[in-house]
């Protein structure tokens, strides 16, 4: 199962392709690219993985989360390469018969993949510079690479 | 044994590339990297290794024909 | 705005309709119909409403929730009538430059949804038998009509 | 006064009816549906009820001519 796409997700196929009877409760997270970014305009981002390792963890965190939580399907993809201004970079998709496994496996799930993939975003700028992000961008405001914006 | 680099390491490191010291520990690779470009010293500090794709503990013990994997803090989503 | 639809809800569309540059994380609740319930096979679902005080609750939930978290966006609707397996009953679109905020939101106007608006459920089985949730059917399998199933 | 029942409750009482008593508050009224269908008793106490589409609490003063919504809990989503 390949988890990380160099092709765009297509959030609607994904969405209207998914049935499962089952499950009663569906939570679905989508990190899309937002047109700004630190103060400034964003032209586009570019995501670099290490892509072996990153695939193989994927995986990992979808099984542990099926171990944690019950699960009546999981589904999870993240973007590399060049990603546009409102297209998604992450997809996550957890169903399950209660809603609050759905929530808490889908955000477990998300938070595993900005804090613990090998894989990176570089933010491209229209003024022409570029920044990789290092942790998260968070810093650059909270001044602690471990304080991100919405803890504050 | 081989290096990759990846991400903001780029700027300090190539993005591959054959490392001619024989460093005994993920720890001494470490510091032979710092010394070699001091100014990645701070981001180094805050990178995984991995060798042949899995991660490792700076103690872990090198051979010499490994494919080490300098990963930075993850930025994904 | 009518928030409680008796057409069904088209969340592909909703989906694919949905636009915004400045969010970055989109968190999205669909509550579908499931094919058993209290270990029985549903043969599809009824919905009824205080229709007008239900849209107005809708209404002020919706405010709340923008007042509470900083959201770029928020869609909610629910389906009255008959509703078929697999099919949504009710959907919540939050959207925020930050996760936390998507989800926390999410989740809070789901809650309030389930546990305040004046709308009721009518589960239909395939053995002919109908049956009114009170409260939610946690309470026959709990024993007790505040104690969920995803509560225990 | 109008009195709408909504989903179980029509299982107790008609789902509009004309009210021919005249309760002074939502208390007694709730009191005197309790007397008409005792079997209703335990549902009703789980309910809210509404005037004119707004929530009252149980002291609500009536005057007689109100649409009072006899609301049982949720069970939405």
């Amino acid at each position: 199962m390949e988890y990380i796409l160099t092709e765009k997700i297509d959030i609607a196929k994904l969405i209207a392709d998914f049935e499962d009877d089952s499950a009663g409760a569906v939570v679905i997270f989508n990190g899309t690219v937002r047109k700004r970014s630190l103060g400034k305009e964003v032209s586009h981002l570019f995501y670099e993985a290490a892509e072996e390792m990153a695939n193989k963890m994927m995986e990992e965190i979808i099984q542990e989360a099926k171990e944690k939580w019950d699960l009546s399907s999981v589904i999870a993809f993240h973007s590399i390469g060049e990603v546009a201004i409102g297209e998604s970079a992450v997809f996550v998709l957890t169903s399950s018969p209660h809603r609050k496994e759905a929530y808490e496996s889908n955000r477990y799930i998300i938070e595993k993949i900005k804090h613990e993939l090998p894989l990176w975003k570089c933010e491209h700028f229209v003024d022409g510079e570029k920044k990789w992000g290092g942790n998260c961008s968070c810093q650059e405001i909270t001044g602690d690479a471990n304080v991100h914006i919405y803890d504050k | 044994m081989k290096i990759k680099s990846y991400a903001i390491l780029k700027d300090y490191f190539p993005a591959e590339v054959q490392h001619s010291s024989c460093p005994k520990t993920i720890a001494e690779l470490k510091e032979q990297l710092s010394q070699q470009n001091p100014s990645a010293k701070a981001i180094l500090d805050l990178c995984r290794f991995a060798v042949d794709d899995a991660f490792v503990s700076l103690n872990h013990q090198l051979i010499g024909n490994e494919k080490i994997s300098v990963i930075p803090p993850s930025s994904g989503g």
